[in-house]
């Protein structure tokens, strides 16, 4: 699995790279618009080690902003699950917290988490957390009316348990949107160093967009992927892990 | 129970149509069915039997006419395709659903059953007769006055189906059963009354006809039973 | 007690002589304990004296400007830049820049909202020119659009990025000009230190020793004979930029904080304050005047 | 439905809001870090009808974008359930071109497509389609055996079937997703019009942020909301319209 | 047909056990069963019925021994709580699969099953045994010389059954059923041979048991008919 999913990123990466330098030598640009290979080599001796230590950092971060986003999104998606007033008005929150791009909530959020460490992780999660939402809604929505039947008739039916069938049952969904949404937290991430400028792969971009640095950028998307790769594949393996203690206890 | 001599199931002008549809299931249904004890609902297939089941647990209020039931306030419904869940053993799972006390009537209902060796089995690696017997211990050990069985032994064999109708009738003489089944032998024969849903275009919409109400002990009069068969069938 | 100082931007060339005065010991010569801290495009130094989360920061003109007219407490004891770094880069391939007139038919690079659009939009009024007479280009953080000739002149901070992609054009045979608005009258204010009133009132011995020790990181910080110390701090900062690059920057910096030997770092123009407020004015960005010279105090710098 | 919905927005924006006041009244702050009631209300005055211009505007584009990405995700997640090589080529090309954030890629984008409405829309799409990528792929990775086992043992399983059968299980799990992914569409064409644009909301939230202006970033968000809540309604409305046709034909 | 005469089913010394599991579900089966004709596959209840039925399709290669199947080719399997897509009334659902020059063929078994009241309806709106009918329609309609009925009318009322079993034989002569039930009599009356899989622990595993082959024409012995129970029953 794992390999697999390094060779083919690897593939997707040096596809794109051709792409650009097709456009590069096509339109005939010169190397500060799209570098060429020689520059690009160049950058990586220069910079790998660097970014990749900075990558590190920022995906600790998104670590850490991803399990909250999953606790998140599951206390939202629990209460908006109900079709009461307050459960349509918990979805209603989520969903407009959503649509305002986290560059327009940032000084809103400065002024009231200061610059730390939150800051950076609360857009970190903010930006991961609505898919897990959404999906995490669907599911805890419908019922499943043929294992929940008896505890509705007998009067045994907790919401625990009730989140507990429907995550039971869809836990192949679950798992495949939890592990999908490690890239997000990992954008996430980049974005609030990006906005908040203070450390990380996301800082280092800004550094080299404010440079107009194209090499540095596309080793930075190098080593972002190939690390996402990895962590991705540890995911699905743990979901597959979990998944067997639990079916298995 | 001194009370549960006073048990009456009874319906007055039921009619009930489910929603978007052109006629309605049943017209003008009435019937009286005593209790307690081990009565069944039979009927051809789709003549609303389950529908009539449901209406009797009262989740449905959607019907004109009257449904009553004196002397019953705690019924339970089950149905063949139920499913327990899946992170726990079926034996797990009855261990935490049995009220305190029950421990004892849960190992005897599980011996009753044949389950014993499939406590520790998962409900998806069970075969279809034992997903039918496990999920109905479950039903059997809650607290309720009226057990509605929609098909509840449909996929288990005959002799195991046999041995726990008997245990049942056994166990639990002061409750009200309602056992839908399309086996009219087994109805004629263990029931107390049966109720006989018509097929469309009958006279009588139900009738209630008497079984033999079988038990353990005596050998069941051949010709007698045969007579209640046919009454059954000449309802249905 | 400790001190937070935030800066406007990133830790880069602009910002020497702050981290000198931190580095070299001059805060704490003062007998104060300063925190400097790197600012960043969502970082609002005015905003963060008010919540006391700082006691002194870097703003530029413009953003002093609008606090004040919107009522926050916020004075400037010194001016940092007596040149603003804000210049437009163009190829010298293209036509030289003499006059403002020959801006007539470009296509020009500029920020909306930002304060180069501001510059701009004047510069075009001095010379007369109707916003149809050339064609503005919105910038954004990518320079392909200069790059391949989509966009005749682009806003760079001269200091910094100005090096950075003159160097890389130079590289590539493509030598670079720069367009200076100050070169045409236009002297709009770039980043000074502030602080709060409150500051002033309540402890303004701590913001005398604060100013002096800052403005004498600077000097020494631009004064060539440390160049090679103020470098190898840089690149402690700055890792994205190389050295030969670094000294070019400084060189440049030199020459925009410090024009004349004879001008002490800090001193305010009040002159070009009221200019920069005028310029605001005229372009409706705040409602009414707000006086900028009685935010202005140079006195505990000199 | 509509209605509850505008009513729950309008509490949630106001109690925001009630925080913030209570925030700058508290620790004495002036209008230049918060605005008080009155700048508000007078920047609304002046600016409210031309920002909802903007909104629409932003908000038309949001919808293409929408159509766009659900598209997308489709596809990608037909091609990416199937466990073939293939498949999860085309799935770990989707993570990873999640996994960069925008602002990252938004130079390579640029270069490519140039800055007009397609980039505004390409990037509107790619943020917008993952979520429901994660869902739809969820939801096509998984078997509806009951269903699916007549149509295989007689040989007459295609793609197109099998993935009707799995979808229209899963309808609302879907029409949740959908109709939650409007508020992805806005938000990212917001940063599409705040990273690139000369129009939309997206773009006067930058210049508003440029000037510090908090007031019209809470006009803005004003506006997105309400603008929102109505377009959410109306995809609701349409998704159980779509549910009743298709359940009933 | 010619080539239906050599149809034979024969098993040789199978076992199967489900991963991870402590005991086979059978070991060493042997059996020959000659066909074509109705036959059954009879046993109690968590025997391995399905699992035998499942193996007999070939999707699983997962077992030790030899199954062959002589003269048969195409093989389906159904099981009762099979369902049909939601998106399409019930009858839309039989025309879309069903062959070309079936149209006929389709009709009669529509009304051999008593479902034509119910085309209109969508699956969801059945009652169990009209679910049931409608999947084993759209079986039989489908191009097979084997069919396996797990249980495919263990909800259909008994004379609505016993109708569908004896236009089953008559339309399809030819073909090779495997009808699996709980019903003795049923298997009894209507089976050619009845592959019995015995309890655990009894000697044989498997028997083939003759039984009455009953058609539309003649009536029942009934002396037989009980001999060939008792059989059955002795061999379960
Ligand atoms: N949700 C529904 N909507 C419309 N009609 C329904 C619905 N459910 C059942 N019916 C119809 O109502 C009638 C009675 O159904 P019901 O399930 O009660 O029959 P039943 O007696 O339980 O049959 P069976 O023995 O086959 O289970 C049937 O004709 C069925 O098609
Ligand atoms: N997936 C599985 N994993 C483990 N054991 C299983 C699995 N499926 C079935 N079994 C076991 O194998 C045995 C045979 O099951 P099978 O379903 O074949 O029985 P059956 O004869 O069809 O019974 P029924 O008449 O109840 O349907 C049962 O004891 C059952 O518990
Ligand atoms: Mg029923
Ligand atoms: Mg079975």
């Amino acid at each position: 699995m794992l390999p697999r999913r390094i060779v083919q990123f690897l593939i997707i990466y040096f596809l794109g790279l051709a792409g650009l330098l097709a456009v590069k030598y096509g339109l005939q640009l010169s190397n500060y618009v799209i570098p060429g290979p020689a520059l690009i080599w160049q950058t990586f001796q220069a910079e790998a080690v660097r970014y990749l230590r900075d990558v590190l950092d920022t995906m600790s971060i998104a670590i850490i902003g991803q399990v909250l986003s999953i606790c998140l999104a599951l206390l939202v998606g629990i209460v908006g699950r109900q079709t009461t007033w307050f459960g349509s008005f918990v979805k209603v929150a989520a969903y407009n917290v959503q649509a305002y791009p986290i560059v327009a909530l940032a000084p809103i959020i400065f002024i009231l988490l200061g610059d730390g460490f939150l800051s950076r992780l609360l857009i970190a999660a903010m930006i991961c957390y609505f898919p897990l939402l959404l999906s995490v809604l669907g599911i805890m929505a419908e019922p499943i009316r043929d294992i929940e039947h008896f505890y509705r008739m007998t009067g045994r039916m907790r919401w625990q348990l009730e989140v507990k069938i429907r995550a039971f049952e869809n836990l192949g969904k679950l798992t495949t949107v939890v592990a999908g949404s490690a890239t997000l937290a990992m954008a996430g991430t980049i974005v609030a160093e990006f906005i908040a400028a203070n450390a990380g792969i996301g800082y280092s971009i800004r550094i080299a967009l404010y440079q107009s640095d194209l090499g540095k950028i596309l080793i930075a998307l190098f080593l972002i992927g190939i690390s996402l790769s990895v962590y991705q594949g540890l995911l699905e393996w743990c979901g597959a892990f979990i998944r067997r203690t639990w079916e298995s206890n | 129970m001194a009370s549960s001599a006073s048990m009456q199931l009874s319906c007055r002008q039921a009619t009930f149509r489910y929603p978007r549809t052109a006629t309605p299931v049943f017209e003008d249904l009435s019937f009286e069915m005593p209790g307690p004890g081990f009565n069944a609902l039979f009927g051809p297939s789709g003549v609303g039997k389950t529908t009539l089941a449901r209406l009797l647990t009262g989740t449905s209020r959607d019907f004109a006419g009257e449904i009553r039931m004196d002397g019953i306030d705690r019924v339970l419904y089950t149905y063949n395709t139920e499913r327990l869940p899946g992170w726990s053993a079926v034996g797990t799972h009855l261990e935490r659903i049995v009220a305190p006390g029950q421990h004892d009537l849960r190992d005897r209902l599980v011996a009753l059953f044949d389950m014993q060796p499939h406590l520790a089995s998962r409900f998806a690696q069970l075969s279809l007769g034992q997903k039918n017997r496990i999920n109905l211990i479950r039903y059997l050990l809650q607290d309720f006055q009226m057990l509605i069985m929609d098909e509840s032994l449909a996929n288990v064999d005959e002799p195991t189906r046999e041995q726990i109708i008997l245990g049942i009738k056994d166990l639990f003489p002061d409750r009200f059963f309602l056992y839908i089944s399309h086996n009219v032998v087994e109805v004629a024969k263990f029931c107390r009354h049966i109720l006989v849903l018509a097929a469309k275009g009958r006279a009588r919409p139900a009738s209630v006809v008497s079984g033999r109400d079988h038990n353990r002990d005596g050998t069941p009069d051949r010709e007698r039973l045969e007579r209640a068969m046919l009454e059954i069938v000449n309802a249905a | 007690d400790k001190i937070n100082y935030r800066l406007k931007w990133l830790f880069n060339t602009s910002v020497v002589g702050d981290l000198y005065a931190d580095v070299q010991g001059d805060f704490a010569d003062a007998g104060l304990a300063v925190t400097v801290k790197s600012g960043g495009p969502e970082r609002d130094a005015i905003k963060e004296l008010e919540l006391g989360q700082a006691q002194f920061g870097v703003a530029s003109a413009d953003q002093v400007i609008r606090a004040l007219d919107k009522g926050a407490p916020v004075v400037v004891i010194a001016q940092l830049f007596q040149v603003n770094p804000l210049q437009w880069i163009y190829r010298q391939s293209a036509p030289p820049i003499n006059d403002l007139s020959d801006l007539k038919g470009r296509t020009i690079g500029v920020t909306f909202g930002g304060n180069d659009e501001t510059v701009m939009r004047t510069l075009l009024a001095k010379a007369g020119l109707e916003t149809s007479d050339v064609k503005l280009f919105n910038v954004r953080y990518d320079y392909t659009p200069f790059y391949r000739g989509q966009v005749d002149i682009w806003p760079v901070y001269r200091n910094t990025q100005g090096i950075v992609i003159g160097r890389k054009m130079q590289a590539d045979d493509d030598p670079v000009r720069f367009f200076i608005p100050a070169g045409f009258g236009v002297k709009f204010v770039a980043n000074s230190v502030v602080t709060s009133r409150k500051m002033i009132q309540r402890e303004p011995d701590t913001v005398r020793r604060f100013i002096r020790a800052l403005l004498c990181g600077w000097e020494k910080a631009l004064d060539p004979d440390n160049s090679e110390k103020a470098l190898d701090m840089l690149q402690q900062y700055d890792r994205d930029t190389p050295r030969e690059l670094l000294e070019a920057q400084l060189a440049i910096t030199r020459t925009l904080v410090k024009p004349t030997p004879d001008l002490a770092i800090g001193t305010i123009d009040v002159a070009a304050w009221k200019q920069t407020e005028a310029i605001m004015r005229d372009q409706k960005q705040i409602a009414q005047p707000v006086g900028v010279e009685k935010a202005l105090h140079s006195e505990f710098a000199f």
